[in-house]
């Protein structure tokens, strides 16, 4: 059995069917409960497990994780929402301080089974600071894993696949795509696996690589440029980084693209670029193409649609990759 | 002089009473009749502009915008007790506050609008950027306030603003103890609506008032009806002059708690009716500052239907004056998001800014645009 | 029973005076005569072993290192007021209660040697990591306090352990604030040792004690003579069985200040003559919690010279055991620094792993170490 | 006239001069006064410009760096310190949110004449989180300048620079090497560019691209590789990197290694790699090698040297890059 859904809803099904099954997960954040959250990403779980288990929180974020950070500790399973990714920073200690490496800290005596959401990224005309993407940060802090979903499929099935991770997930939802199409999430609970990408696109001359809010455009792109037979990769986990499914798929075609939407200096679009020629140099027919958000804070809603990689910029690139 | 100030916690600070009337005791602020008028006119206007921006965002005119109404006496006569060159410090609901200060509406509808240009606070106007992160802008505050203190002078005041939610932050903690420890010219005005989104006050905190929370800073807390603005005016400027001039035993700052409420949703985004019955909004109606101050200058002859209806004429082309002016401000020109990153554009960005000339020229803007 | 607790945040709690009589309408704790001469016991090991941890550590065999001595009072007897299931929650300097607590000597030797294993509490004790970041311990009790309430236990507190200039840190404010929020089973004990490094406690806040912060969370904040086992031993069983069982009207939480001194530097990398005088420490070293519970065990008949004789062998044995044990143990595996970051260790991490033996195979390990 | 001396004598040398040149720069945070701070960067400041200027500010990350943007936009220059750089966290937001775009936010009405200082890196057996090495977090986000000198000299003249600078700079101080060696250093002040790379060995068979304490530990490594003639370029300045500078010398070499002692994943080598690969493949001879430190939490000091890139690693690395 399935349901036609929309990404949000996906998170929703999956943290519903993840407090079904396990009476220890339960949901923390700023306005999760009886407001079912400000995307509707908890809604109806509030009356449904109660107030044990869907819990509002004071406005403090680092009171929130390092809370759940206590909780994970004690045995329960906690999955704190932060209400969106620009807001983590106040609780930015207790991520890479303490959710990061407390089992290794404690030899493996003390371990965080907890998943940390937040909804991120541009395109929703928010104000300030609402629409971040700083997965960088995240990846690059050992013992964290970094899941962001571009489906509604796999959004469940990440989600369950974080809450049952014996490891502490950061989760970050791409708050442009939650409600842009639906698609059929079954009712059950599943799991997609956290560290496997997925070719969204098959194609032999050029690969790209994304996640997040960019894949779509990026799959609109390719299927616009009619004479580059585009593969594109959806890689889903940012940390750990399928580099298996990145590898292979360069190796046949020779040419990449990544597509991200955080700024350009320093985003995960290098460390992939970094590891092809690490692997695959041989390979290599031309420069991977990073098509990327800019080295500017992120403009408010007047400029975003010029600040985010849409299909005619990535078709650009990809071009660059192809004719080099 | 400072009795407004020297009081418990829960000693709520009263004025006028919900139907206008002085309450038993109290004292007019020091007002000319024509400032009173004036308080009564930035109240109206701050409330009209409001009610216009919250349908402007229905209609899709501006994006996401935070509604004040109810809170305007908190707001404007807080902003009328400060002296031309104090502060304020305002987080993104101090639209009433940031107007008083001389901010033009049309740069509040401008930053609504997602243009940065809303937040270019003109040279001569004392106000601060808008500070979205809850409570990160309260050591902002604190640090103005010292500096003005190591630059020797000893004349100016910094008004932050900040709701209820934000008391439970760390920067309030780390903002007011840095206050107290380095005694700094600040007033720390909370204006708790009673609501941090859907969270209620009574979860925000297991304490009785916001105001004991200054307790911890080892200077005062004080709770006024912020839905009083006469009571507001009071205390603030009290709370002014002591971050000024503070007698011998005292400190300068003081963290204020003005008790009010909000009419409308947290955002133009958000449904209270989900999280809150309409009986509450209804009760906190009969205190609404706007009538009660009209009343009172209406009983006390400051005031008549003339005058009133001139008012709301004047406060109607004001508005439409702003919107006209916001609405036919061009669109920000795109390449200026590459502005202002750094004193000087450094090569990398300058790289980026030729590549997305490049690529405006090549596909042309309406390529890059969402539809 | 709860007198202790509900008092003025400056009316410091006593038992006994500094020459070690009991003052004026005091009682002594309900405790044995063994437990009594357990607590002092504990008190001399711990201090003896903070002896030889700073020469061990100036002779280079262990590293930096964080001394308690005066801290003992504060330390052993708030963690014996302790019930087995109850946990502790400390900071860097806490050896002595997590001694009291479980854990052996030999591991905080280890982890001053910078072995993590050391940290790696035995499973059965209910002693949580040694946090360095200082106060982003607080959240976590709070967050083990409210699970085991989530859990429906009824009978198990969380003391969180901090010093004075953990105070002016948010994650102090967050931690009570949630504490009191959720009303949970947790004791916040601040171990004011007058000094956060360099600087004194009274320029870390503006408040004329930090207990009376707990007037920013909704309970009650208490001070104690920290210096004095007995009354510590008083307010932290009071304020535990408070966690577990209030009363009514009472809230579970407690923010204890034991006011005390640190005889020694900050760490061994740090030298106290630069910012505070001999003289100060020479007054508080005659408030020494060790002879003056020694002066009543005595005076009480509770102890004597063959008894302290004996503990004092004991202790010299324990210590140098623990020693002993350290230094015995071999050093790290190197490759276990992959170890425990993941239940199961990513691809990336596993070539990074295979990269490094392959290494030291070719190089040796002498190769890859600093001279 | 000059003085040989340590980089920390050199640090506080250069906050020395741009105190006394500058009437509103001020010095700020734990321990700073009276103690001179924990590594005495600051010694003797507040004697002698007393505790208006060289201030001890309570216990609180996110209160010294957001008040001291407070003031910075009120026309003072301040210079906080953080005492190690694993404990700005709690302030992070206020570093990523408000230091490194007050600029952009207000259109230049408000700017950030501001210097973060914070001691980082490994290498001194210091306890937990007191060695981290997260250079790749302030790199990655706009607005900000990152400094790193691995020199007496360039340390004082950075943070010259810096403080002159109308913009904010995180200033990181290789705490390894704070007394590992004495150089000769101007007394009076003088300024080294930010943005500026420093050849520090030329050679014509592999660049070497580093910065901070791994500047020296590279050029041993050079020195020991006779059959390799090794390029060694220390970035010192770590946004903006000078990629001109790399560039020039990969294209000479058309070979590189990277050394850094933060995490690989998401580290500035991926950076540096993508850069060279984007705007010199056609000279690419050989994978870009990164000598980095491992994917795993800072180890305590027990373990800190395997962690650490070593002349023997580094060597190896370079081979690598030479023999491919
Ligand atoms: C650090 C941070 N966390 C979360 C948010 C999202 N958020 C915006 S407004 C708000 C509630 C604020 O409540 P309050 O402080 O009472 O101010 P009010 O909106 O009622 O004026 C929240 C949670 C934010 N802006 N910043
Ligand atoms: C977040 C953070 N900032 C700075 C430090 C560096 N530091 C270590 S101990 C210390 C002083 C702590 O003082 P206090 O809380 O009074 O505890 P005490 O050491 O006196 O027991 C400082 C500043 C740290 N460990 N963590
Ligand atoms: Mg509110
Ligand atoms: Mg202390």
């Amino acid at each position: 059995m399935s349901e036609n859904l929309t990404l949000v809803q996906a998170v929703r099904d999956g943290l519903h069917d993840g407090m079904a099954e396990d009476d220890d997960v339960l949901v923390m954040g700023e306005d999760v409960g009886q407001n079912g959250g400000v995307f509707r990403a908890t809604e109806g779980l509030y009356e449904e497990f109660g107030d044990d288990r869907v819990i509002d929180t004071p406005l403090a974020e680092s009171g929130i994780i390092g809370s759940a950070v206590g909780m994970a500790a004690y045995g329960l399973k906690p999955v704190p929402e932060i209400q969106f990714s620009g807001f983590m920073y106040p609780g930015f200690d207790q991520v890479v301080s303490h959710m990061s490496r407390l089992r290794t800290r404690s030899r493996g005596r003390f371990t965080l089974p907890m998943v940390l959401r937040a909804p991120m990224g541009g395109g929703i005309r928010a104000p300030e600071h609402h629409s971040e993407s700083k997965e960088a940060f995240y990846a690059h802090e050992a013992g964290l894993k970094v899941a962001m979903p571009s489906t509604p499929y796999d959004a469940k099935g990440m989600l369950i696949a974080s809450i049952r991770d014996p490891d502490p997930v950061v989760f970050l939802e791409p708050k442009k795509i939650y409600r842009a199409f639906r698609e059929d999430v079954p009712d059950d609970p599943y799991e997609v696996e956290l560290g496997d990408a997925a070719v969204r696109t098959e194609g032999e001359d050029v690969s790209v690589f994304t996640w997040g809010a960019m894949t779509q455009p990026t799959v609109e792109a390719a299927e616009n440029l009619d004479r580059i037979d585009v593969e594109v990769v959806d890689l889903r986990s940012l940390s750990p980084i399928d580099f298996d499914t990145i590898i292979e798929s360069f190796k046949k075609t020779g040419r990449a693209a990544i597509v991200h939407e955080a700024p350009n200096t320093g985003g995960l679009g290098a460390e992939i670029t970094a590891t092809i020629q690490e692997e695959a140099l041989l390979y290599q027919e031309a420069p991977v193409e990073r098509i990327t958000g800019f080295d500017v804070p992120f403009p408010l809603a007047a400029l975003e649609d010029y600040y985010l990689p849409e299909p005619a910029r990535i078709a650009a690139g990809i071009e660059e990759a192809f004719d080099f | 002089m400072t009795e407004t100030i020297h009081r418990a916690p829960d000693d709520t600070y009263r004025v006028l009473d919900e139907n206008g009337e002085l309450v038993d005791g109290a004292e007019v602020p020091d007002l000319t009749d024509d400032e009173l008028v004036e308080m009564y006119r930035y109240m109206k206007l701050a409330r009209r502009f409001d009610e216009r921006a919250v349908s402007l965002q229905r209609q899709g005119r501006i994006g996401t915008y935070p509604p004040l109404s109810g809170q305007e006496g908190a707001q404007i006569a807080s902003a009328m007790a400060l002296a031309d060159d104090d502060w304020i410090v305002p987080s993104y609901r101090e639209h009433g506050a940031s107007l008083v200060r001389g901010l033009p509406l049309k740069d509040t509808l401008l930053y609504w609008m997602g243009d940065e240009r809303g937040n270019a606070i003109p040279a001569e106007e004392n106000i601060f950027t808008v500070a979205v992160p809850i409570a990160s802008q309260i050591p902002h505050a604190t640090g103005m306030g010292w500096a003005s203190q190591l630059k020797d002078e000893s004349d100016t005041a910094f008004m932050c603003y900040f709701g209820d939610g934000a008391t439970s932050e760390g920067d309030f903690h780390e903002g007011l103890n840095f206050a107290g420890v380095y005694d700094t010219p600040n007033v720390f005005f909370c204006n708790n609506n009673q609501w941090a989104i859907s969270v209620p006050r009574e979860q925000q905190t297991a304490t009785d008032t916001l105001a004991q929370k200054a307790a911890a800073y080892g200077f005062e807390g004080v709770q006024v009806d912020g839905m009083d603005p006469l009571a507001v005016y009071q205390v603030a400027h009290d709370a002014i002059e002591k971050a000024k001039d503070p007698d011998e035993d005292e400190m300068r700052p003081t963290l204020i708690e003005a008790v009010q409420y909000r009419f409308g949703a947290h955002t133009t985004a958000d449904d209270p009716s989900v999280y809150r019955e309409e009986s509450e909004v209804e009760a906190w109606k009969d205190k609404d500052p706007i009538p009660r101050l009209e009343t009172f200058l209406v009983e006390t002859d400051r005031l008549d239907d003339a005058a009133i209806e001139s008012i709301e004429a004047d406060i109607e082309d004001a508005v439409a004056d702003a919107i006209e002016a916001a609405e036919e401000t061009p669109r920000p020109d795109p390449a200026s998001m590459f502005e202002n990153v750094y004193a000087e554009m450094p090569q990398r960005l300058e790289q980026q800014l030729e590549y997305f000339q490049s690529i405006r020229d090549e596909y042309g803007d309406e390529a890059l645009l969402e539809d």
